[in-house]
This record gives structure tokens, C-alpha cells and sequence, in this order.
């Protein structure tokens, strides 16, 4: 596979040994290569964070933006040039914590973006705070007597605003990591992965092998398609925590369903008629 | 030049009448300009209009009256006093009004009679019609502009019902105005921007910026643009910046609060060299302020917003033509620099509608988007943040060729990627700063108007253009000349040319300003070094208006 | 009722007439009435818009802050002074639109405090543009070929944030209204009661006859208790809308599980104690 | 003085090394200062901390090295050009280094031996001790106070062998410091907002600003405050003007990219007269820019951040006892003038540790939160925004009362309900504004350093205040005299007495900053008109040293 991968490649990372982002890494450069794209077709975007550096780690054209900002701006990528495919790699922080507001409302918006968060249930570049999925109780530098709020369940919450493709996986299982990747990638509009992240650093309750023991694979017989199933999946986390894609449905993506856009031209391609401006000019005269 | 007032509550339908009656007078050939006093509410409240015409242009209001349309009796308690001599009230029979001046007319119950109680405004048109000695021809197509076809024929009726019941008392104004535009100045930004090549427009609703969508969303389907209505201000910037990133030209607007959220952004469209438009349609502060009303005091604050230091330049618009050009300029530019221009308007210039000469699409042309692998010196690496001597770097769209596009938040190199480098880091500095240079010598002096023998300078930045423009006629005229003012567009960076050349040669320099603080004389300040004598502010939302300036300019200090 | 309720009355409104913020703000009249308590006991906090005027129309402790950004500081003033009674008033736009990030988060965070939302289903204050809860389609003058988004759900969105209390009621069935109300002040927690208010200006397809075809009690033997069954009530949203408490259950909340102010004692009566930064300073040295 | 680099990878473990020599420095009685040089990283990449030691108090760094303690090669590799005459570099024997002046000892072997391969810095510590002659009694309890239980013996071990392989290379500096506290400019912050009768400090993670909720949230149980990590930075400075209006004493903190979302709270708490500190420790930008090292780019952001007209006071920290005295100050200041009041420190002075004199606490006392009852005239309605002679109006608390606190971001009349007269409106601009013409009449002057009878007059504010503290000493040793400096630490508004009358003797003002457009050069032109002769600036995400200043100062233009 490494041969194969190289197309995406680049320099060395400044992630700590161990880390789980290693393996999300090499998983997305699988998933690209075995999608057949090249480097200049992907657009991967960012905001702020540990995760966020993913994007300087590969080769493709990349936008490392704002912390908690990635998906306004891979939206609107999308919405400029459809012919690129557009990924976002960020933290949990940056989506769910300073990105929140955004992550509820893209989903409504449904561009066909696709969405993987490092889940590491913690701030890692910024040295070990809660994050909004960090376990209730888990002590941090400044959550000393522990972490006092309800995690945030970001599977439950993107099935209640709307998403149309919502999966779990984890860096520790990079076969179905590529494969829910690659599906991802390819469904029409915004599609969530929440993929668990082991922090070495930082967070020491949701560790690698943690998660080895917590996590299992959706049965075969599963039904993505079943919204009250997937619903149920998604309030599961305690002992056992389903991963694989909970939920996928079709939904008309932004472009096709936008008046100027649906037509398949990128909006980066298409003109002002000729004598519009007189034509409007007129309107006031 | 006349003067009208109307006034009511929100809701009364004061907006149609003065729109009506606005088309009627331009085809006549007389020059309009008016402006909204309206409340922060849906109905009920005062607001009212001021519709001023002549046969000149016109870019400022007055409250000197020449009539008062008043759909209430507070209308007329408020506003009565500023009647000139000869001034007339105009309203309804049932409103209890006690003045010799009032010409009162039972148009509701005509109204009634015609079958529709709303075509009362209309029966008011047809009178102010006669009142001015305008024609009735041509006035049903301005009704079939504004009214829907089934009323249509309703509506005209009411205004030969109103034009016959009353007699000529004003000469008309006349003029040549009839092939002028009119409109406000948001829409001319607006249509600024879609003759500036714009692809993407993004913005969250906050009065009085959210007439620039108003104009906009109705006319992407045919523009082939793309308007979005974002969840909040920061996503409308950061979309901008994303869609003007992938080579879609993009602008964002909003009002001080909106631009409030949207400053981190701001920074990265400069550190990360996206050009990026952002409008701020500037209301009084602080935070909501008044928000239908008007004021000049984002400036500082735009000027300098952001953490950290990188090339900005910031246009204040000054009048409707004014606002055309400057946004299709704002684009090029931002382009061109690859930076954040920030176009600053206000309540008044933005909602202010006025007759405006048709604009030639020759005078400022859209730069293309970016820059492609044919722009590259061959063989090169292709580097988007090459450092270069003008600072501009080559700006390829992502997806577009081979060559991938970076760009990030962080210091980084040429290529794109994060550095911690010293080196790395003062170069980058370096490179966006010479953007700024360069900048500078493509600035626009300001407009200088008045006597070329002047005595006393008068300083003024965007909207005051109109009020100063009249103040400093009025003062050569009335005080024996010796008046002049430059009125100002780009305030960063700060063209300083003219102003050193002219305030060597005034006796007096006198800032106007629509805030507190004499924020541009603060600017003027600490980049010329020129120390204004005298402020005139103006700060309570309320448009400074000409004989305002005039009689404080006369009221020795 | 009026007599009773005067305790809580001020001067005359500017919102239209018709407009269903009149039965809202009579509703939380009556409602604080009932509940005995007095306006100098009661904080209104509201952002901007037209819902989020009402505190300028009751007589009560009023912090008129940002548009999108009530929650925080009601959860602060909470934090500060639990002896207040905290209730936001504000509109949709506000609560789910601007103010979203806050709205997840603060159910997360449980402070007691009350969110009454103004659900007209519209932008009022600035005039008819789409908010995130308006129906897909709808035409407005910014969204000139219909809203193409998904509506925001905010009862199933609260629940999937953890929310303990969750209502949706009519500001046309006052009974209704002032039960809820009451108990959602009455609630030791963050309580959200979505309340449909028709906007006779700007929102021509959700008028109060609509609302009034459509929405209905929810049964007598609904448990509020029962998770899924919110769920599924939440998810109702078409010819027939289920108004009523969806779902009540206690939750500790920020102050009861917060280490320093679990004893009762406001925030704003605690002290220093004495010799804190002597012994500070020893650390140092 | 003595200046050692401790360079390595990330997370291998020198800051404890440092943490502990530092300790055991100034219990022997010198004086220390400390910096790191970290990158934005958690593993590898190339860190190094500098620590300086005396006999005088120190306020700055220097990179001119007494001895490199290297992890590894590349730290050698970077710095062994720094190292004086007489320097030595200490390493691991493992170490493939090749200098002459290399003390290469198997510390990794010795603490394996030990039975714990991380005991090996404690070794290098020992070593160190030796050769800059300190004693081992109380070595012991200082280790006790970094070191778990279980390790402490083995650690101990381990300095005393670390203290047995070498021989005595230096005199030991002595000095009186043993009494003085070991602190970081942050730590200092967060004490003095404690003594300033901080109740709750809402943030959201942002380096260098998360120190000083790494300082309060450990201690707030203790405190009897609230500290709250809020869901983004709008909603930090929110909550902590939603607590302050409520009564509870408020304090958020961020560094610029947090502090861009705070702008249009700030200009809430400045609206609604509600007391508010905001504390910005400064990073390089633009946006991200370098996030773990020093400028002070944010000056004029944050002085004219947020739509609209505030009053409002910036203070930027200079020192350690600085900060602490001036968090105090600001939160009275906030609570006297109900403004916000905006602390700027930055990377280097927040991270820095140094020896600090124990605080005074009876020199600034805090004030009492807000107004009661009793303080209203008799009598009186109530009125939230009283139109007073100073501005100021009778702040009570919500529920505290029969009163009603009503506080609006719209413009309000004096009771607190929304308005849009006019006439409120400039009565109510007018009252803010007398807030800060007040405040102006209780500014501090700048610091004033140097020679009476100085030529040069340097200026600076903030965190240079160490570094040109240094280097006036130098200059005038150098040189023969003829140098002196105001150091600024109120920057909003300027302070401008001392400005005034030190310019006027001077025949060359040299401005110093860390950041690329000499921001604070700009204000004073602005404010008092007086232009800088040159800038030094340095914009390399490195703090100033005061050799750079020297050279840069003699070095004509
Ligand atoms: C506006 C803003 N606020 C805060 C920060 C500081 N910051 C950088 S990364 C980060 C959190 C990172 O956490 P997460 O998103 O979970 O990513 P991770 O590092 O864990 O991969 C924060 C708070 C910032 N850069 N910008
Ligand atoms: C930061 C900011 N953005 C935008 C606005 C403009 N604004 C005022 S009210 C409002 C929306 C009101 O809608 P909603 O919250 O649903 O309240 P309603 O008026 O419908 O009751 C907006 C966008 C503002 N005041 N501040
Ligand atoms: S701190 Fe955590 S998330 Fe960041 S690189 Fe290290 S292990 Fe990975
Ligand atoms: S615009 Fe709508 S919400 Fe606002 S007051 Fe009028 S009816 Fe009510
Ligand atoms: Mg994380
Ligand atoms: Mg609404």
C-alpha cells in the first residue's frame, strides 16, 4: 500500500509517537488513492489544532483556516468548485466546542463536504483541557475536580439536525476506517465520521486500548437506512460503542438543489450574461 | 428646491407613496434625493421621509419644509415648526389639525369611495402633483412599476381624483434628470458588486446592511451568483473567504456588530492573502445602538481590527455614484493585493435614495480571478506565498492545475507550509508589508471642492460628502468665499498629498464628522501629523445636515 | 388575572398588533404571578429581535444583551446569584440561529435557568428573512426562490444535548402556555419551552390559524419521563405537531454539582477567606 | 550574572529541571530569570529554556550562554556559537558531540543504574549546582515540592551523585533573594486578580492565556470563586459580563484570536456600564500567526476594538509585580468607572519566571462590588444610568433590592429603557464620555529610567520593560551617559505629562516595540503630536534582548 499512497505524501509530522492521528493519516491517504483522485482534485481543510495540522501532512491543496472554523469555508469551496472534493480533518474542539454553531447549521446547509473528526475527547494542542466530548469526571489542568459536564454526543446530535450520513470508527481499526472514509467521501452532501483518536498526551482515561475494549462493529444486518435504529445506536456509549455507519440516506446536496447550481457548471466557471448591468441599470430608470 | 415630509407610523404605507411619487418627479426631469427617519420597529412609532427635489443634483437633506404629508396628528405637533414660509400640510379631513397652512382632504373616505382604502397615498401623489405643476401623462407607467396589475387601474383613478382637487401653488422645478437612475445607495453597491465580476455573496441580516442581500437574492438566479444566508457573521466571512480561496470573487456585508464577529476572519483573508470584500454599513454604536439610524463610528475600529499587523485598505463610500465605482474598485483591488478591503457606508448614504446618472461600465473593469500556471516564470516550483518584490505573490486556484494550493493561518513559507522560523517569519512580515507600500501609491486623493483661495479647509470622510458639498456652496456663497473642503474615500491607508498641499495653505482646518470623537481627525493626526483646529460632530443617528455645518463653521469657536 | 399580574406591568410595547408575543408576554405575567414571586426576585436576559424586547415590557431585572448571545449571561447571573429567577425571552433566530454554539452547550452546562423561545419561525425585527426554523420553500425577500434549508429542530436537538426539560407550546392556547411556563421555571435545570408565536408582519404561512390546525396536546398518558417516546414526538412535524411538556426529568444541575457553590451560599455572598493570598504567595517561594 | 540554555525536545522533560534549579538558586539567595523558547508542538521539534542568575534583580534574558545543558545534539548544533568564553556545554556522554568545551557525563546510565532512567536531569542538576558552587542542605525540600513521594528519595540520590562528578567552575553569585517568591508573569496575574476580588473567570483555552486558568482553577475551590471553561470565546466574555452585572467580580482571558471573538461583548460591557476585565496575552498573528512565542501586535486593535464609542482603559503589564499590582488596579478601575478595562501582557512576560519581592497587599485594596441602597439619595427613582456630573451613575445589583437593574446594549434613557431620542442619545454619549475625561485625571504616568540629564530618550511599554531597562544601564555605562526611557504601562488613554516634558529635552526619541508598525509610535502621534525620531522593532516572534537595543541605539541611522 505504500507505494500507492506516496502520491499523497509529504514531510514529517509534529505529532507525538503514538499518536492515534498517525493512523487516520494513512488512512485517508488510502482512502484517496484507492478513490483514484489525485492531489489536485482533494481540497482538505482544517481549522485549528492537532488534528488540523492533518492537512499539512498530505499532499493535496489545503486551507488551514480558523480554529473552530472549517466548515463555512469547505462549504463554500464546494459550493465555488464542485469538481474538487472537499474533506475537512479537524479536532472534536474545533467542530463540536468553537465550531458548534456551524457544525448544526452545515448539516442543514448539506453541501457535499465531508466531515472526519479526530475524536480524541480532548484539547490536545492546547495541553490536555476538556473538550465537549471528554467523560464527566475526567480530571484535566483546569477541570481539577473533574470535567463537570455531559459529554457531548455528536452522533445523536447530527442525526437530530438533519445529517443524511452519520458513522463512528476508530484509528485503531483502519479497515473499517478506510472503508467508512471512502463511503463518506463519496456520498452526496455533508457526511460526519466521528473517528475515536487515542491522545497519547493528553488524555489518559480513553486510551488505545480503551477503546479497543469499547468499541464494536455494527451488525451485518444492521439497517443504515433506519432512522430509529440509528438514533438508538447513537444514544449507545458506555460499556460497548457501535461504530460503522449508523445512518445513510440519500438527501439532495446544496448544488443540486441550488437554482444557479444545479446545472453541474462550477460556480467558478460561469459568466455574468452580457448587458445584465444595463438590464438592471434600466430597472431604475 | 423643494422639500417634503411624510410622515406616520410603520406600517402606514409612507414607502410606496414617496416611491411613487419620486419616479413621477425624475421623469419629469427634476432631480430627487430622500431619506428615512424610521424606528427600530414593524408598525406603529414615528418615522417619517424627506423627499427634496430640484433641478440640480442633490446629495444631502434638509429639514426646511416646503410641505408636510402627515398620515398623524403627531406627524404635524413634531414637525410644523419647520415649515418655510408658504409651506403647506397636507392630510386627511379626520385628522383634528389646527393650522391655517393645512390643506386637509377626505381622502380615506374617496379612497373608500374608489373601493380600496389604500389607495389614500395615491390620492396624496396625484395632489402634490398639481401642488408642483407636474403632468399626469406618463404617471401610470410609474404606477405599473410599483402597484400590482389588478390594482392598477384603481390606483391610477385615485391620482387624477387627487391631481383635480387642487390648484397649482409651485413653479415646477424642471430639469434634465429624466434618463438618471434612481436609486439608494446600497442598491448602487450592490450592482457595484455584480459589475465587479462578484460570485459569492454571504452575510447574516442586520439593519441597515441586509438591503445590500435585499438586492442581491433576487437577482443571483439571473447574475448566476450565489447569495447565502449564513447561520451567523462569522461564517458568512469565513465563506467568503473559502469561496474567494477557490476562486469564486466574494464579498460579505453586514453592520458594526456583524463586523464585530467577523474580525478574526478579517486577519485571515490578510495573513492568508485571500482577497475578500467586506462591507460595513455602519449604524450608531455602541454594540445595538440605534440600529435604523445612522453614524460614522466604525472607523478605529475597522482600521484597526484584528490581532496582530497586515495590509488592509478601507474605502469609505461618499455618494451613490461614488458607491458603484468604489465597490467594483474595492474588488479589483482586493484582488490585485490579494488583502481584505473593507468598504465602509452608513444608514444614511445606504438607504438614502437619489437620482444618479446611468454609471459607464468602461470606467473601472473587473480584474480576472487569480492568477494561472501561464502567469508562472517557467520551471519554477510553484510557491504561493513567493516572497517578491512587489509582495504579490501568484495566486493559483486550487483545482485548477497541477500546482496545489496552500494556504494557512499560521506563519508559514513560501510554499505554504507552517514555519517556525525566524527568518521564515520576518520575511513573510516583510512581503505583506510591501504590499502595502506598493498600495500606497495607487491611493485616490481626496475630491477638493470650494474656492481655490480659501481660508478655511473643512474635512469630511464618506456620507458628510452630500452635507459638506452644500455646507462649503453655501459658505462661499453667504460669507464671500474663502471656503473649501477635501472630502475623503480611501481612509487607509491615509492619501496625504492634498491634504499636506492644503492644509499648509489653510488659516482654519475644521473636521466634520458624523461621531464623538473625531475619529478620522485622530487618524489624520497620527499620519500626517496635521492637528485639526475645530471638530463639528454630530452623534445622535441623525444625519449632520448642511446649514447645521454652515452655522457652526460661522460660530467662532 | 389582570389586577394580579399588574405587579409585573410596565409601559405600552411596539410590536405589531396581532402579534403573538402579546399572549406570550401576557402568559409570563400570569405565569410569575402565580408562582408568587416578585419583580426584583425575577432577571429577564433576552439578545435581539422582537421576542427579545419583552423584558423591556415587564416590570422585572432586565440584561438586554447581543443578538444569539442570552444564554451565557443568564447562565452566568445564575452562577453569580442563584437566588434570581433566570429567564430568557427571545426569538428563534436568537436562540437557534446566531446563538446556537450557546444553545448546545448550555444545555450541556444546566444551569437553572428558563429559555422561552419566540418560535415565529422567522427573522421579525429585521424583516422576513429565513430563520432557521422556516419551513423548506417558504419565499421570502432574501430567499426569493424559498428556503431551501431543512428546518432546525430545536425540541429534538435539546433532547439529543441532554436537555432534562422540554416543552413546545402556542402563545393561541394560554393555558397551555402558563402551565408550561410554570413548570419550566419551576424545573432545577435548563429548561427550553419552544413556544409558536405567529408573526403577522413577516411569516404569511405559519399565521395563527395554522398553528391552530396543527398543533394539538399531547395525550394525558404521555410520559415525559420516557426518552424515545420525546423522541418520536419530536420528530412529529408535519400535518399534526404534539405540543406539551415532551420531556421532564431531573438533572443535577450547574450549581448543585458545582464544588463551590453546592452549599447554597451565592457566588456573590461568598468571601475570600482571609490569609488565601498570604498562603498563595508562600507556595511561591 | 549567569545565563544557562537547557535545550531539547519536547516532552523530555526539561522544564522540571529547570523548575527545580530555579528553586534551589534563589533559596541559596540569587536572584533568577527564566524563558522558554517552546515551539507549537507537544513532542520534538527544538525547545529550549534560558535561565539567568545574580545578584540583582533580573528582568530580561540574553543569549549569550554561560553554559548549554543539551538533550540534544542539535541543541548544541543551534547555540554553541552563544557560549562565552569560559562556557561549558553539559550532556549526556551518549551525545554525539565533539567541542572542546563538552562536560560529557553518562547521566542516562547513572539513573538507569538508579532505578529510573528520568532521575537523569536531576543529575544535571546536581552537577550544575557544583559547578556554579551552591550548597545541597535544602536541596532535599525543594525537590519534595516537585517530586511524588515515592520518587523523592531516588531523586535525591541522584543530585547528590550528579553534585560529586564534577569540581567548582564558577563563583557562586549569592545575593538576598532567598525570600522572594519564584513566579510567572501569568501566575502574577492570576494572584492579582485574586487580591483584586476575582468571583469568576470564564476563558476558553488559547495559549499563552490558558495559564492563568491553569493558576485559577486549581485554587478556585480553595478561593471560594468560579472558573469556567466556557463552549468559545463570545460565550466566555459573556458569562463573565452576565456575572459581573450580577454582582460577582469578573475576569476573562485569551490571546488575540479569542480576544477578535470578544469585540462586540466589549463593547457591551462598555454600553451597558458593566465592569469587565479582559486580559489579552499577546502571540504573534495575523489569526494563528505563532502561537507559542511573544509580540505586542494587539495594541491598537484593542484599543479601538468594537463598533461605536466607549470609554474604556488598556493597561499593558511591564513586570511581574506589575501584573499583579495591575490586575488589582484594572478590576478596581473597571469597578470604579464600570468600563471595561482590557490587560495586555504577552507570551514572554506571561511564561516568564523570575524572583519577585513578596506582593504588598495593602498597597492597592479592591473595591466593594458596586452600589447599595443606602448609597442613592434619599428619595430618588432609581435610575440605572443616572446622568451624573463624572458620568459615572449608582450601580446596584440585580435581586439585592426593591430596585430594578435594567442594563441594554441598545441606546437607553436613564432608567435603562430603549430610546431613540435624540435628545437621550447625546446625553447619554456625552455621560460615558465624562467616565474617561475623569479617568484621564487619574492615568499613571510612565515609568521614567535612565540619566536626568539625558539626549536620547527611549520609549517602550509593556513587556520591554525589562529589556530596556537593561539596556539604559548599558548605554549609560557604555557610552558615556545620555540615556533614559518612559516605560508605559497605561497605553489607553495616553498618559501624557511626563511624555510632554521628557520630549522636550530630548534630542533623539527612539520608539520600542515588538511588533513590524511601531503601533505605539502611531498613539503618541496621534494623542500628543509628538513624532519618534527611528523605531526599533523586532517582529521574529523572539523578545527583544537588551544587546539588540544597545546596538540597535548606537548604530546611527
Ligand atoms: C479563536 C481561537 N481560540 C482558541 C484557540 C486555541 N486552540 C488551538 S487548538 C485548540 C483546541 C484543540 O482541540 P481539538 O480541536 O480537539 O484538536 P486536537 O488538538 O485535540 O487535535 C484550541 C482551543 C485558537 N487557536 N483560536
Ligand atoms: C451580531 C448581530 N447580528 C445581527 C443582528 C441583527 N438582528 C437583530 S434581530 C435579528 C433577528 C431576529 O430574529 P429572531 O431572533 O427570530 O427574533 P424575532 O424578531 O423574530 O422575534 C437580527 C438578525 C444584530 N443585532 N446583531
Ligand atoms: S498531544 Fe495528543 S493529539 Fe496531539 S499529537 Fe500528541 S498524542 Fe496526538
Ligand atoms: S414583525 Fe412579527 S414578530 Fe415582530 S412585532 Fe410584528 S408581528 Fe410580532
Ligand atoms: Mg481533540
Ligand atoms: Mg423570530
Amino acid at each position: 500500500m505504500d507505494t500507492s499512497t506516496s502520491t499523497f505524501s509529504t514531510y514529517e509530522t509534529a505529532w507525538c509517537p503514538g499518536c492515534g492521528n498517525f493512523s487516520i493519516l494513512a488512512g485517508l491517504k488510502q482512502a484517496l488513492t484507492e478513490l483514484g483522485l489525485r492531489p489536485q482534485d482533494v481540497l482538505m481543510v482544517a481549522g485549528i489544532g492537532q488534528a488540523a495540522k492533518t492537512p499539512q501532512y498530505i499532499s493535496a491543496n489545503a486551507f488551514c483556516g480558523l480554529h473552530g472554523r472549517s466548515l463555512p469555508p469547505a462549504a463554500a469551496a464546494k459550493i465555488a468548485n464542485e469538481k474538487l472534493t472537499v474533506i475537512i480533518d479537524t479536532g472534536d474542539g474545533d467542530s463540536y466546542g468553537e465550531g458548534g454553531n456551524h457544525f448544526i447549521h452545515n448539516i442543514r446547509r448539506n453541501a457535499d463536504i465531508t466531515h472526519f473528526v479526530h475524536d480524541n475527547q480532548i484539547y490536545g494542542l492546547t495541553k490536555g483541557q476538556a473538550s465537549p466530548t471528554t467523560a464527566e469526571g475526567q480530571v484535566t489542568p483546569v477541570q481539577p475536580e473533574g470535567n463537570p459536564e455531559t459529554p457531548f454526543n455528536p452522533i445523536l446530535t447530527a442525526l437530530a439536525a438533519g445529517a443524511g450520513f452519520v458513522a463512528r470508527t476508530f484509528s485503531g481499526n483502519p479497515g473499517q476506517l478506510v472503508r467508512i472514509m471512502k463511503a463518506a467521501i463519496q456520498y452526496d452532501g455533508y457526511a460526519l465520521v466521528d473517528i475515536f483518536q487515542p491522545c497519547v498526551s493528553f488524555n489518559k482515561v480513553n486510551t488505545f486500548a480503551w477503546y479497543k475494549e469499547h468499541c464494536y462493529e455494527l451488525e451485518d444486518d444492521y439497517d443504515p437506512t433506519d432512522f430509529s435504529a440509528a438514533l438508538s445506536k447513537a444514544r449507545e456509549f458506555g460499556d460497548r460503542i457501535p461504530t460503522g455507519i449508523l445512518y445513510n440516506v440519500p438527501k439532495v446536496s446544496f448544488n443540486r438543489r441550488h437554482p444557479v447550481l444545479k446545472d453541474g457548471v462550477p460556480l467558478v466557471e460561469k459568466k455574468l450574461p452580457d448587458h445584465l448591468i444595463e438590464d438592471l441599470m434600466n430597472d431604475f430608470v | 428646491m423643494y422639500n417634503l415630509l411624510f410622515g406616520g407610523a410603520a406600517g402606514q404605507g409612507v414607502e410606496t407613496t414617496v416611491a411613487v411619487l419620486e419616479q413621477i418627479i425624475k421623469r419629469s426631469g427634476s432631480s430627487i434625493f430622500t431619506v428615512k427617519d424610521f424606528m427600530s420597529r414593524v408598525r406603529g412609532g414615528h418615522n417619517f421621509s424627506l423627499l427634496r427635489f430640484g433641478n440640480t443634483p442633490i446629495r444631502s437633506h434638509t429639514d426646511e419644509l416646503t410641505g408636510i404629508i402627515a398620515l398623524t396628528e403627531e406627524t404635524v405637533e413634531l414637525h410644523r415648526d419647520q415649515l418655510i414660509d408658504g409651506g403647506f400640510i397636507l392630510c386627511d379631513s379626520q385628522l383634528k389639525i389646527d393650522d391655517p397652512r393645512a390643506i386637509k382632504i377626505d381622502m380615506a373616505v374617496r379612497a373608500r369611495r374608489l373601493g380600496n382604502p389604500r389607495v389614500s397615498g395615491i390620492i396624496a401623489v396625484g395632489i402634490l402633483m398639481k401642488l408642483f405643476g407636474f403632468e399626469t401623462n406618463g404617471a401610470e407607467e410609474v404606477l405599473a412599476k410599483h402597484i400590482k396589475k389588478q390594482y392598477l387601474n384603481i390606483n391610477v383613478q385615485a391620482l387624477h381624483e387627487g391631481f383635480d382637487l387642487v390648484e397649482r401653488r409651485f413653479d415646477n422645478p424642471g430639469g434634465n434628470f429624466a434618463q438618471d437612475m434612481i436609486l439608494t445607495g446600497s442598491q448602487a453597491m450592490a450592482l457595484g458588486a455584480l459589475a465587479g465580476g462578484l460570485k459569492f455573496y454571504s452575510a447574516y441580516p442586520m439593519s441597515p446592511s441586509t438591503a445590500l442581500m435585499e438586492y442581491l437574492a433576487p437577482h443571483a438566479h439571473e447574475a448566476r451568483i450565489v447569495v447565502e444566508q449564513a447561520e451567523d457573521e462569522i461564517a458568512a466571512a469565513m465563506m467568503a473567504v473559502g469561496a474567494s480561496y477557490t476562486g469564486a470573487r466574494a464579498m460579505t456585508g453586514t453592520s458594526g456588530g456583524g463586523f464585530a464577529l467577523m474580525v478574526e476572519t478579517l486577519g485571515l483573508s490578510g495573513m492568508a492573502e485571500i482577497p475578500t470584500v467586506f462591507v460595513d454599513v455602519q449604524r450608531p454604536g455602541p454594540v445595538t445602538g440605534l440600529p435604523t439610524r445612522t453614524e460614522q463610528s466604525d472607523l478605529k475600529f475597522v482600521v484597526s481590527a484584528s490581532q496582530g499587523e497586515f495590509p488592509r485598505l478601507v474605502i469609505a463610500v461618499r455618494h451613490h455614484a461614488d458607491a458603484f465605482y468604489q465597490t467594483i474598485r474595492a474588488l479589483n483591488l482586493a484582488e490585485k493585493y490579494q488583502i481584505p478591503v473593507i468598504l465602509l457606508s452608513d444608514q444614511y448614504l445606504g438607504d438614502a435614495s437619489g437620482t444618479v446618472p446611468r454609471f459607464d461600465l468602461n470606467k473601472v473593469r473587473p480584474l480576472p480571478v487569480g492568477n494561472t500556471p501561464a502567469d508562472l516564470e517557467p520551471g519554477q516550483e510553484y510557491l504561493r506565498y513567493r516572497v517578491t518584490e512587489s509582495g504579490i505573490s501568484p495566486r493559483l486556484l486550487p483545482g485548477q492545475s497541477e500546482h496545489l494550493v496552500l494556504i494557512d493561518s499560521d506563519e508559514h513559507d513560501e510554499k505554504g507550509w507552517i514555519t517556525e522560523s525566524a527568518e521564515v517569519r520576518i520575511s513573510q512580515v516583510d512581503k505583506r508589508a510591501r504590499k502595502l507600500k506598493l498600495l500606497e501609491t495607487e491611493l485616490q486623493e481626496p475630491d477638493f471642492i470650494g474656492t481655490e483661495d480659501f481660508h478655511t479647509l473643512l474635512l469630511g470622510w464618506g456620507s458628510t460628502y452630500g452635507p459638506i458639498e452644500e455646507a462649503v456652496a453655501t459658505l462661499n456663497q453667504q460669507d464671500s468665499g474663502g471656503y473649501a473642503a477635501l472630502l475623503f474615500g480611501d481612509v487607509y491607508p491615509l492619501p496625504q498629498r492634498l491634504l499636506k498641499e492644503k492644509a499648509s495653505q489653510a488659516k482654519e482646518i475644521i473636521d466634520v464628522e458624523q461621531n464623538s470623537t473625531a475619529q478620522f481627525a485622530g487618524l489624520v493626526r497620527e499620519y500626517s501629523g496635521i492637528k485639526c483646529d475645530r471638530e463639528i460632530l454630530k452623534y445622535d443617528g441623525r444625519q449632520i445636515m448642511a446649514k447645521e455645518i454652515v452655522s457652526q463653521v460661522l460660530q467662532q469657536a
